[in-house]
């Protein structure tokens, strides 16, 4: 069997490889990451049967939880893994054409930082390393957004850094306060605790992380950094900050709230959370005329949608949100990168300079259309079986306060709908001027890849369903969880 | 209706019918028109012989031409007479269609109607009464009685001549010619 | 495999295959275009009488998704898939000379078979599928012309996305409900539901239809949309697609909830919303066949129609009587019929006067295009209802059942609606092909072939129905009896009720006698002669050219009259809202101010609100 | 017999409307004090016309007014002349209706065809007329309908037998007042004149028609004029069992309908309009109500 350290250690080991192999050969640092996350896509897969059995618990250095630290790869953490390699294999393969001015080498040493530190995030099972692998990620992105160099860049860069340094102290804090507690800081030690403090202790360190985290989850309100970062950063960045960076934040808030703490008395308060998010996102998205501002605004969007999903807590609507989780990463990741090329080559983020894109640009501007599409829900395409199982399960509660929630779901979905659909009309049915230009032909695989997997996701959405099922058990389900770690 | 009427309606019921059915269309530029408005009211009351106005020339088959004739106003005769559909008949009223009138040296006011287009019948008089104008008609009645009553003939057959003399005098026509002239043949 | 999927497999099959075959050379694109349509009518013709389900996949999540043919299917496939290919014919020379030809005809086989798949989908769950399919190739087609159509597409895909979520809504409450999507199943299982939830159904799926159909306050998006698309395919969106709406009213309210169970039950909430429902109809029957009498766009004023006429089949559905159904449905049959006569004509003529569609600067056309001119007449002598013509007999059928139904209002509303259509429609008519030719259109061609074929093929068969009523009924009857009523009293050529019967054969003779014996009498006069437009009644004057029409302010004195209490208020209303919701996002995005110290604080009071929550409610 | 009924009743409707054109104009002339023209006079004319030789302007000129003669004709063959309805069982009320606009429909088709602007203006104030109308008149006819429970005019003329007239039976009063007051609408008379109005628009749709034409258009408005008097006495007036008793009723709505176009100066469109659709429509609608209120 092979060892899902690997996950972590290759593009970590590669990441600082990368100054080395620039120095031996130029053209040879571009293809870093495309190996590294190759490989961490293949071993992903590879792990999928025998996680699916039982969750692999690695204990490092051999120390038993709760002394040691440990990862836990469960169905929930390599989902998120095996996404982050897929969107991270796309994205480079897609940056290979496309990033090419600037400092490369960093860019790519950094770009395998992050992703390091996203499949850190999910794969560990201890809340100070959580801690650090965040920290990784957060900073590798912070430099990574102001790639470019631009006043710009550099100020939301700055905005970023500032907001998010906030919320990392609060989550230090929050884990400061746990440890305080509990002494120690093993989720599963922690959680099997959990219920001989009294509640109203676990409070403060509560809201902390759930403050810290929510930071880089973009939950509202919070997530005032994201729009400025997501549009100036490069599209491929805005690809993985939207795609996997959020949704990990997302991941880490969902881990500690269900499985660390387990209240299930706060869900109720989320859902709210969530609708108020996916409203605020989407209409603010709505407002917009600055195409990469607009996705990042629907981010937030799609990102209250899955917290809305999440929070209702029943094995339906998780699955539901995990589902719109992988299309969010796999649409986004499409919408990002074909948007990126169209910018490139009209030279303004303007979604009124991009019209007439799809005489100009066809495969490209027929990416964005399928993510659009898929992004709003419509069949058949990969939105529509997420926003089924969401808007079932929530149905299935039987709740009213929930059935109004629903209602002011799919009101959102109108909204969204709108503003997808004014571009696609400014891409096909409006006039504009400029020469026919191919996108290169990395950038045309990667979109391509990603709409196949659109679509099949849309047309065969059980194939996927069975391990989301499994993955949302492995977040509900708190006791086995408890159990696999501390055998 | 004595049997003399009864045997003519068996005989030729179109003919009698265009006797007793005579919708006319006024051409009233002329001060003659002054003369209608009591013939066919209450007074004289025409409606009793089948004669009452109509509005278009195409619904009608008598023209009466109530007066002087002027150049402005020909043009319009020429194309009223012709829209009118066959058979048809004309009746000028006054003595300026006839030769002229108190007009005879205007040089605005057509001399000769017949020359322009074919009249059935002229009343004399400036104005003629409407009993003349009745005297008029009962003429008229006489002539188609007796086939005399022929001017959408004569048109038809000399309508080189006509178009010619229209021409002459007013230039250019608007219109195509209504039936094919001769010359051009 | 079953006909069915073979259907469906080459509908959709063909619309990839237009594309690719479209990038190779136009003219194969075309041939394939039209063998593509015929295969299809064909297909479904041989399924005639047929009934059955298969389930066609498990995929999604396992829930079995189904195909199903009864009747009401096969009418509603048949009629999509004969005007599609007539629609495609047509297309062959109208869109001959624009640009993106191969998506418009992929896009258009895309509609096509989205519409087939909702009429033959067994279950809810592919009925939604298709459906959305069928409003995003819609809402690509409505956009097509550029320009004004830009808006009038995004002012229909919002309102259909809105629809779309009310239907996503109420399929899923079936789901959570009974666990089964398939339309066989629900209908046995809603019969336990209670009264309420009937009444939820039949709301949140009617939001749905009614938007797609059109109904008195959902209709805003249809006039633009009718307007802006690509004639030929404004035809199928007004003959068919919008329609589906009225596929999804008999499906939900007589398939799903089964109304004919509940209709006279005491307590039933389904009879009043059918009670309501009827009253919308009358309403979308009035208002706006008077506000198409003041357009003067000749597709604005036929749209107008279009919502006023599905207004008729929204009446007559309603109602719920077997005959009200029967007309409702045959209304749906020959609106389809007639409107894409009348689209089709007006296409015509666009494709030759070079795309003109004001009403104010055509006119005597008729002798240029003797058969558009044929194809707009018998097409609004079936609008209006003219004996003889298909639209008589279901209308017929409509009225009858609300006077008997003892419904005097809303067979008065269904009345004066029809008299409202003849006014706008002869202005159509006279506007376009009657009265003065202009100077420009003087040299202006027929026609060609593959234009005048649809407007021929649907003229006779509006006569033919309008003759033969029975022809389309017998399979009707069939829908009706499958709802739970009683059968119909037909035979070929008309219909008996308790209160009055109807035989249009009889009609038929006594008109063609009533003709013959007066072109008789017309012939024993002298002889005609053919004239020019310019040998004209003027007053003597010679006619002014290009002056001497009457075309604009038809009906200026009633227009003065009524134009005050027309205004399209929900148009209005729903603009309103979309203004407020950009005032409102502006208002929105403003909390993100841009200054970093705001945002920090935004951290600050979400804890503290956090804080607050807990203190005062205490939840956790 | 039932052929003969056929055949006949369509020419005698045509030998009444023509019989009540021509005493039209000899009433009219003794009203003003003139003597006016034999009652043979339309009969005459139509010779006359049918023997010119006119202007046509295409085909649909010619069919238009063909069809709108064979309509008439065969609105004549549903509706009951005393007993005599050879088609009634064909189609009820709402057959006649419709065939009513066949008429209108056809000589709207052909005059629009002419190009003349002032047929296009008759035409235009026809049909604003005609809505004018219609409104309260479905509305007496609905309630007609309701109150009687059947959709065949035979039936409503049988049924009045045993209720009496609709026109002085209780909850149809107000319908049959409403009825009245737009009879000389119906008609085409003289306060709604404004359609031919031979001053104004050189007789309207008729400006272009000579000859057969017009022979055709007369015979159209003697038809007319037949089915509605013959409406109103079927609908209000009971009908009759014997067609002379029939006869004898419609001569006197007729002479109505005749004095009043003696009296009235002619009405503009607009007008024309908004009385019929104040207070006709009005007591058509209270109409209305009661039979329904009253019905049920």
């Amino acid at each position: 069997m092979v060892n899902p350290v690997l996950l972590i250690a290759v593009p970590l080991g590669l990441a600082f490889m990368v100054p080395l192999i620039d120095s031996a050969s130029r053209k040879l640092t571009r293809f870093v990451p495309v190996a590294a996350l190759m490989f961490n896509l293949i071993l992903c897969i590879r792990l999928i049967p025998a996680v699916l059995e039982n969750p692999i618990v690695i204990n490092l250095g051999g120390f038993t939880p709760p002394f040691g630290i440990n990862l836990f790869v469960g169905p929930l953490g390599l989902l998120f893994a095996g996404l982050i390699s897929l969107a991270g294999l796309v994205v480079s393969i897609y940056s290979l054409s496309y990033i090419k001015n600037g400092p490369v080498v960093k860019y790519h040493m950094l770009y395998m930082l992050l992703l390091t530190g996203a499949t850190g995030v999910v794969l560990t099972g201890d809340l100070f390393n959580l801690f650090v692998f965040f920290e990784i990620l957060c900073i590798s992105s912070y430099a990574l957004v102001a790639y470019h160099g631009d006043r710009a860049g550099i100020e939301s860069s700055i905005k970023y850094l500032i907001q998010g340094t906030v919320g990392s102290g609060l989550l230090l804090i929050g884990i400061g306060f746990i440890y305080g507690i509990f002494g120690t800081l093993n989720m599963a030690d922690i959680a099997m605790k959990i219920a001989t403090v009294e509640q109203s202790t676990l409070f403060v360190p509560m809201i902390l992380m759930v403050a810290g985290l929510g930071v880089e989850s973009a939950i509202f309100p919070l997530n005032a950094w994201l729009p400025d970062a997501h549009s100036s950063a490069p599209s491929s960045i805005s690809a993985i900050l939207s795609g996997i960076a959020i949704e990990v934040g997302l991941y880490a808030v969902a881990r500690i709230v269900f499985t660390v703490f387990g209240i299930s008395d706060i869900y109720l308060f989320f859902a709210f959370l969530g609708i108020l998010t996916l409203l605020i996102g989407e209409m603010c998205a709505f407002a917009q005329s600055n195409i990469k501002r607009m996705l990042a605004y629907s981010s937030i969007g799609q990102i209250g949608l899955i917290l809305f999903a999440l929070a209702l807590a029943t094995n339906n609507t998780v699955t539901g949100g995990l589902f719109q989780l992988v299309n969010h990463t796999i649409s986004k990741g499409l919408l990002f990168l074909s948007a990126g090329y169209m910018i490139y080559r009209s030279g303004s983020m303007e979604i009124s300079s991009l019209n007439g894109m799809g005489k100009r640009m066809p495969l490209t501007s027929l990416a964005f259309t399928v993510g659009a599409f898929s992004l709003v829900g419509l069949p058949p395409f990969a939105g529509f079986p997420g926003k089924f199982l969401i808007v079932s399960g929530a149905l299935l509660k039987g709740q009213m306060v929930i059935n109004i929630l629903v209602g002011l779901v799919l009101l959102s979905t109108v909204i969204e709908g709108t503003y997808f659909f004014r571009v696609i009309q400014a891409l096909y049915f409006k006039d504009g001027n400029g020469e026919r230009k191919r996108a290169p032909a990395t950038a045309v695989t990667a979109m391509i890849t990603l709409m196949i997997l659109i679509v099949a996701l849309g047309v065969y959405p059980k194939f996927l369903a069975d391990f989301l099922s499994s993955a949302s058990s492995d977040l509900l389900d708190k006791m086995s969880y408890v159990g696999s770690v501390l055998k | 209706m004595d049997r003399n009427q009864l045997k003519k309606w068996f005989q030729n019921p179109v003919k009698m019918a265009h006797k007793y059915s005579l919708h006319v269309v006024y051409f009233c530029t002329g001060c003659g028109i002054i003369e209608i408005p009591p013939s066919i009211t209450a007074r004289w009351d025409a409606e009793r012989f089948g004669i009452i106005p109509v509005a278009t020339p195409r619904q009608a088959s008598l023209f009466i031409i109530a007066g002087y004739v002027s150049l402005k106003t020909l043009r319009s005769i020429i194309r009223t007479y012709e829209q009118m559909p066959e058979p048809k008949f004309t009746v000028s009223l006054g003595s300026c269609p006839i030769n002229g009138g108190m007009y005879y040296d205007s040089y605005n006011t057509i001399k000769h109607l017949e020359k322009y287009i074919p009249v059935d019948g002229m009343i004399a008089g400036c104005m003629p009464r409407p009993e003349a104008i009745f005297v008029g008609v009962t003429h008229l009645w006489t002539l188609i009685d007796k086939d005399m009553a022929d001017g959408y003939k004569r048109y038809r057959s000399n309508y080189s001549a006509y178009r010619a003399n229209q021409e002459k005098i007013l230039g250019k026509l608007e219109w195509p010619p209504l039936f094919p002239i001769h010359g051009e043949e | 495999m079953t006909g069915m999927e073979i259907l469906l497999l080459v509908a959709f099959g063909g619309v990839m295959l237009t594309y690719i075959l479209g990038r190779i050379s136009s003219s194969l694109r075309n041939t394939f275009a039209v063998v593509l349509s015929l295969v299809l009518v064909v297909i479904i013709a041989l399924m005639y009488d047929k009934t059955g389900e298969t389930i066609f996949y498990r995929g999604f999540f396992g829930i079995p998704m189904s195909f199903r043919i009864d009747a009401l299917s096969w009418l509603f496939a048949m009629a999509t898939s004969v005007l599609g290919c007539l629609s495609v014919i047509f297309s062959l020379s109208y869109m001959s000379d624009r640009k993106n030809i191969s998506f418009y005809y992929s896009m258009l086989f895309l509609v096509n078979a989205g519409m087939l798949g909702v009429v033959f989908s067994g279950d809810l769950l592919s009925f939604f599928i298709f459906w959305e399919i069928m409003s995003w190739s819609t809402f690509l087609l409505i956009s097509f012309n550029r320009g004004p159509a830009v808006a009038a597409g995004l002012k229909y895909i919002i309102m259909s996305i809105i629809g779309s979520m009310a239907m996503l809504a109420g399929t899923i409450s079936l789901y959570t409900n009974y666990g089964t999507l398939n339309i066989a199943d629900l209908s046995h299982l809603t019969v336990s539901a209670s009264p309420g939830y009937q009444l939820f159904l039949l709301i949140i799926f009617g939001v749905a239809f009614g938007i797609k159909n059109a109904v008195m306050p959902l209709h805003t998006w249809l006039p633009d949309a009718y307007t802006e698309a690509p004639s030929p395919f404004s035809a199928v969106l007004s003959g068919m697609l919008t329609r589906m709406g009225i596929y999804g009213f008999l499906l939900i309210i007589y398939v799903v909830v089964g109304a004919a169970r509940f209709l006279h039950a005491a307590d039933s909430t389904v009879s009043s919303f059918n009670y309501v429902l009827a009253w919308l109809g009358a309403i979308t029957i009035v208002i706006p066949t008077f506000i198409a009498m003041l357009q003067n766009d000749a597709k604005r004023l036929l749209a107008w129609h279009g919502i006023g006429q599905g207004g008729y089949m929204i009446l007559g559905i309603a109602f719920g009587t077997n005959m009200g159904v029967a007309g409702g449905i045959f209304h749906t049959l020959n609106h389809a019929i007639y409107i894409v006569l009348l689209f089709m004509s007006v296409a015509a003529i666009q494709y030759r006067t070079g795309g003109v569609r004001d009403l104010n600067s055509l006119g005597g056309l008729i002798k240029k295009m003797p058969v558009a001119f044929i194809g707009a007449l018998l097409g609004i002598c079936g609008l209006i209802g003219v004996p003889l013509t298909n639209g008589f007999v279901s209308k017929w059928m409509i009225y009858k059942t609300l006077i008997s139904g003892r419904a005097p209002f809303l067979a008065f509303a269904a009345l004066i609606g029809s008299w409202g259509t003849i006014l706008s429609v002869y202005k159509f008519l006279h506007n376009i092909f009657l009265g003065q030719l202009p100077e420009k259109y003087r040299d202006i061609k027929q026609s060609p072939f593959n234009m005048k074929l649809p407007i021929i093929v649907l003229s006779s068969t509006i006569l033919l129905f309008g003759i033969l009523p029975g022809l389309p009924l017998r399979v009707i009857n069939k829908i009706v009896v499958s709802f739970g009523f009683d059968s119909l009293n037909i035979s070929l050529w008309g219909i008996v009720s308790e209160s009055g019967m109807l035989n249009t054969i009889n009609l038929f003779a006594a008109i063609l006698a009533g003709l013959i014996a007066v072109w008789l009498f017309f012939r024993i006069g002298a002889r005609t002669i053919p004239v020019k437009q310019d040998d004209n009644y003027a007053a003597g004057a010679a006619v002014p050219r290009d002056r001497y029409s009457y075309t604009a302010k038809y009906y200026d004195p009633l227009f003065r009259m009524i134009s005050p209490y027309l205004k399209d208020i929900f148009n209005t209303f729903y603009m309103k809202i979309a203004d407020l919701t950009g005032y409102l996002s502006n208002g929105i995005r403003k909390i993100y101010t841009g200054y970093v110290g705001n945002y920090v604080m935004y951290i600050v009071l979400f804890i503290s609100l956090m804080i607050f929550v807990q203190m005062k409610w205490s939840p956790w | 017999m039932h052929i003969i009924e056929l055949i006949f009743s369509p020419l005698l409707a045509l030998l009444i409307g023509v019989f009540f054109l021509g005493l039209a104009r000899k009433v009219m002339a003794r009203i003003q004090w003139r003597y006016g023209p034999p009652v043979t006079q339309p009969l005459i004319d139509i010779i006359r016309l049918l023997s010119q030789k006119s202007a046509s302007h295409g085909v649909a000129f010619n069919i238009g007014l063909v069809m709108s003669l064979a309509g008439s004709l065969v609105i004549t063959l549903f509706l009951p002349f005393g007993k005599i309805a050879p088609m009634s069982n064909s189609g009820g009320m709402l057959v006649i209706l419709y065939l009513m606009l066949i008429g209108p429909l056809g000589m709207a088709i052909s005059s629009g065809e002419s190009a003349n602007p002032n047929a296009s203006i008759g035409i235009s104030r026809k049909l604003l007329l005609a809505m004018g109308y219609e409104l309260p008149f479905l509305l007496v006819v609905l309630a007609l309908m309701t109150a009687y429970n059947t959709t065949s005019i035979t039936e409503i003329v049988s049924l009045q037998r045993d209720t009496g007239w609709s026109m002085f039976t209780f909850p149809l009063v107000l319908s049959g007042i409403a009825y009245l007051l737009i009879l000389p609408a119906m008609l085409g008379v003289r306060p709604f004149e404004v359609v031919n109005a031979p001053q104004e628009i050189s007789s309207g749709p008729l400006v272009e028609y000579g000859g057969p034409y017009l022979a055709l258009a007369t015979l159209q408005h003697a038809l007319a004029f037949f089915i509605g008097i013959s409406l109103f006495v079927n609908l209000m007036w009971g009908g009759a069992a014997n067609p002379v008793i029939f006869f004898l009723k419609m001569l006197v709505v007729f002479f109505l309908g005749i004095f009043v176009n003696a009296v009235f100066p002619r009405l503009r469109i607009d007008q024309a309009i908004r009385y019929l659709w104040r207070w006709p429509s009005l007591i058509a609608f209270a109409g209305l109500i009661l039979v329904c209120v009253t019905g049920s």
